[in-house]
């Protein structure tokens, strides 16, 4: 079902936790869908130093999680915010098709940790204009046949 | 990986060595088709007169009034279908539960959707019906009760011999989806005024794709697959000997070991609800405290996903089931946690393991000393765990 | 009993060894269920994966075109019945034949007491349904053509193929009854333009109790068996694990040893119906002389019964199979040698004797030294050979 990379990740992830007095906190997902993705940066001179994790959710969401924040730290902000699903599952060596809104999770959250650095930073983010940090991005139906 | 512990049989079981050794000469010697008239033929058709009757003692039913079918869901379908049409004149309403299995809720929407009406019963946080609701929902339209003998998921069992006598008196027909009970408990259709009852192989060391349905004499019933003049011209199609003749020796075997299975079973479900309850803070047992299969564990651990426990658990060795979404990629958590009014939440978090016969005492204590860490694990993940931890340890 | 000659192949097929050594490790040790996530589950998904690519090879076609079922006679139901109801918007009549199998000649009933209409096409001397027939009775209300790709009893081979292309220019669904056809002779869903077909294990050395349906991709049908989610939501009920990875290996086999077994069977055949019409007077081969199945050979023997004919052969451990009304406890003799304009009295007189790849040539010699002693023997006894039998020796 799912990858060697994906197990990896869920069973070993990396930067999980807090950071206290983050940069940016973002949370995306949903209780009722069964999941919520949180996430912390840390950030110092638009590069993001550091990144933590939280997420409650299936195998996908705990490894699109974990593979996110390896893939934006040490990143700027600008290169960040231009990781998107796609590349998550990539990364991951595919993720089966009912698990690809999991992915999106990931990218939302990030997404949401720059939108609330941008906010305490009272900067404007390009990309992030039309950001709805509230939106339900989960969607189940991507492919049920 | 350390060790492979089970604990999905509601799922499936594995198949019992006696078991096999009955079907295997049934494939490549013994092969005929119970239809013909010579020596193969003969020869099959008497291996499916002893599994029939092995069925039949198995449930205090006559030998026919036992039809095989290709395995449960066949034979929920061609209950309720067969029912429905061929009683239509009667009337048009069908009374079942919110915790019915698929193959009785899905069959149910399809009827609804093809000129008859259903009532879909309540059950309480234990998953119990309420008999008033029921006796309140029969109407004199009713021509159908279809009510599950317990349940797949969080093992209550219902109060079967209130529901026939109350359907006996109404003269209403009697259905009930025994796959899960078959062999767990003692069941006696007449004592329990059961008129029709879905039972299948699979679930009590038996092959897959082998079910029956029992019918009892002078019931009203179409036909779900016409054909040949199998079973009595009631469900064609050439017989599965092998699964039958497994089934067969399954049935006898289950009722011949119904004591020490329902007891070794009880008292390793027992072990393990304690040894987890004891080590586990935020945990809850689905279903009915008593009225449970001997088998039967459902967890609901807060804060935490079903799918990841069960992965976590599979890397252990440990095979269990869930009723998270994630699990199934629909969009709702399990109905059966739903009716029992879990929040969305907690329902995600549920794990059912269940013990067979084949479970042993080392499984349950591998178990108790495992699951408490991957939860623990995860809960550290958890940004919904982070809220309570502080005022927990 | 001197040898046991079993020539009823038809019927029914024993099991190869092959097939049995793959379906063995999945009833005791691989016994999950398919729906678990745990490794157990994995395990036999991936067996139906690699069985559902074999099948689909066999056939050319795509992987998600083959759906499981219970067997043969589930299949002609489902792609009927399903066809039906699910295109009933669009017209409500069927087109099949005289001469089909009773899962699809039951099931035409069945649907025309529930306001469907079915044309039942004749066939001629030799089982051959006639083309311009066809198109005739093709009607706008038109939306499934079910016409059997080889017949179980005579054995004749329709036109597939032109069939095939008259029901995709007319837009209408085809549906094929290959029980009987698929494993000896050549089938491709796409040069035959075939919508739906039936096939089924038992009849190709595999196991009994599975069998599958083609659906093409886009056929528009409902469920016969709802439920769970098995099959992509289309047949529910968990899968026969051991018996579908059974069908595979025996797909996989008939296909690797198509010619082969095609031209054992076809010059045992030819061996058998040339040493009986050579040796008795007063009989006729029934079905095609040339487009039928390689196994299969009917004979019409004046003057006799085809029960008593049967017990006899069996005695000598030979097991054929009638179209005799007596053998089925019906009234009258096979619809299919009616169909094809026999007498009662001569249809009453037919034995089949189907070969297969077990099948010797020593057997196919026995045949020849046995059977028309036992034909003499009935004659005797018989009569109706009285009056002639003055002027025959
Ligand atoms: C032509 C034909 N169709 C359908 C069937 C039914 O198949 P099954 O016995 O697998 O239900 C058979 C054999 O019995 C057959 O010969
Ligand atoms: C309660 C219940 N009913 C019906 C079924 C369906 O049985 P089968 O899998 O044999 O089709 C199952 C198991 O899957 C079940 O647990
Ligand atoms: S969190 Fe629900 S499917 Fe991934
Ligand atoms: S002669 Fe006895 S059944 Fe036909």
């Amino acid at each position: 079902m799912y990858s060697e990379k994906v197990m990896d990740h869920f069973m070993n992830p990396r930067n999980v936790g807090e950071i206290e007095n983050a940069d940016g906190v973002g949370q995306v997902g949903n209780v009722k869908c069964g999941d919520i993705m949180k996430m912390y940066l840390k950030i110092e001179n638009d590069i993001i130093v550091d990144v933590k994790f939280k997420t409650f959710g299936c195998g996908s969401a705990i490894a699109t999680s974990s593979i996110a924040t390896e893939m934006i730290k040490g990143k700027t902000v600008q290169d960040a915010l231009k990781l998107t699903n796609k590349a998550v599952v990539e990364a991951l060596d595919g993720l089966p098709a009912q698990k690809v809104h999991c992915s999106v999770l990931a990218e939302q959250a990030v997404k949401a940790a720059l939108f609330d650095y941008s906010k305490k930073q009272n900067i404007v983010l390009e990309g992030l204009e039309d950001f709805n940090p509230d939106e339900d991005h989960h969607d189940h139906e991507e492919d049920h046949e | 990986m350390n060790q492979r512990v089970y604990l999905d049989y509601s799922a499936t079981t594995p198949m019992k060595q006696e078991v096999l050794n009955e079907m295997l000469p049934y494939f490549t010697e013994k092969f005929g088709n119970p239809s013909s008239i010579h020596a193969y033929g003969r020869e099959a058709k008497q291996a499916v007169d002893v599994a029939r009757d092995r069925l039949a003692k198995a449930m205090g039913a006559k030998q026919d009034e036992v039809f095989f079918t290709g395995g449960g869901s066949e034979a929920d379908n061609w209950a309720i279908k067969g029912i429905a049409y061929a009683n239509k004149q009667k009337g048009n309403h069908i009374i079942t539960t919110k915790i019915e299995h698929h193959a009785v809720l899905h069959t149910c929407e399809y009827l609804e959707k093809n000129g008859f009406e259903v009532s879909y019963l309540d059950v309480d946080q234990y998953g119990m019906i309420d008999i008033n609701q029921l006796k309140n929902a029969i109407t004199d339209r009713t021509i159908l009760i279809t009510l599950m003998f317990a349940n797949n998921e969080i093992g209550t069992i219902q109060p079967i011999k209130e529901i026939g006598a109350l359907a006996k008196e109404k003269g209403i027909y009697f259905h009930t989806d025994a796959v899960q009970a078959f062999g767990n408990v003692k069941i006696d259709v007449n004592d329990l005024n059961i008129d029709l009852m879905s039972i299948s192989a699979h679930k009590i060391y038996g092959p897959k794709g082998v079910g029956a349905l029992y019918i009892r004499k002078g019931v009203k019933i179409n036909s779900l697959i016409h054909g040949g003049a199998q079973e009595r011209r009631r469900r064609a199609g050439t017989e599965n000997i092998p699964g039958i003749v497994g089934f067969g020796k399954a049935a006898e075997l289950a009722m011949e070991t119904l004591e020490t299975h329902i007891s070794h079973t009880t008292s390793l479900r027992d072990k393990l609800v304690k040894g987890i309850m004891e080590k586990v803070d935020y945990v809850r047992l689905n279903g009915h405290p008593i009225h449970r299969l001997p088998g039967n564990v459902n967890f609901a651990f807060e804060f935490i996903e079903g799918e990841s426990l069960l992965l976590s658990l599979d890397m252990l060795g440990i095979s269990g089931s869930s009723g998270s979404a994630c699990t199934s990629g629909s969009l709702d958590p399990s109905h059966v946690l739903m009716a029992i009014g879990l929040s969305h939440e907690i329902a995600h978090g549920s794990l059912r393991l269940t013990i067979g016969d084949f479970t042993k005492e080392e499984d349950i204590d591998y178990v108790i000393a495992e699951l408490p860490k991957v939860v623990d694990r995860l809960r550290q993940m958890s940004p919904l765990y982070e809220k309570v931890k502080g005022g927990l340890k």
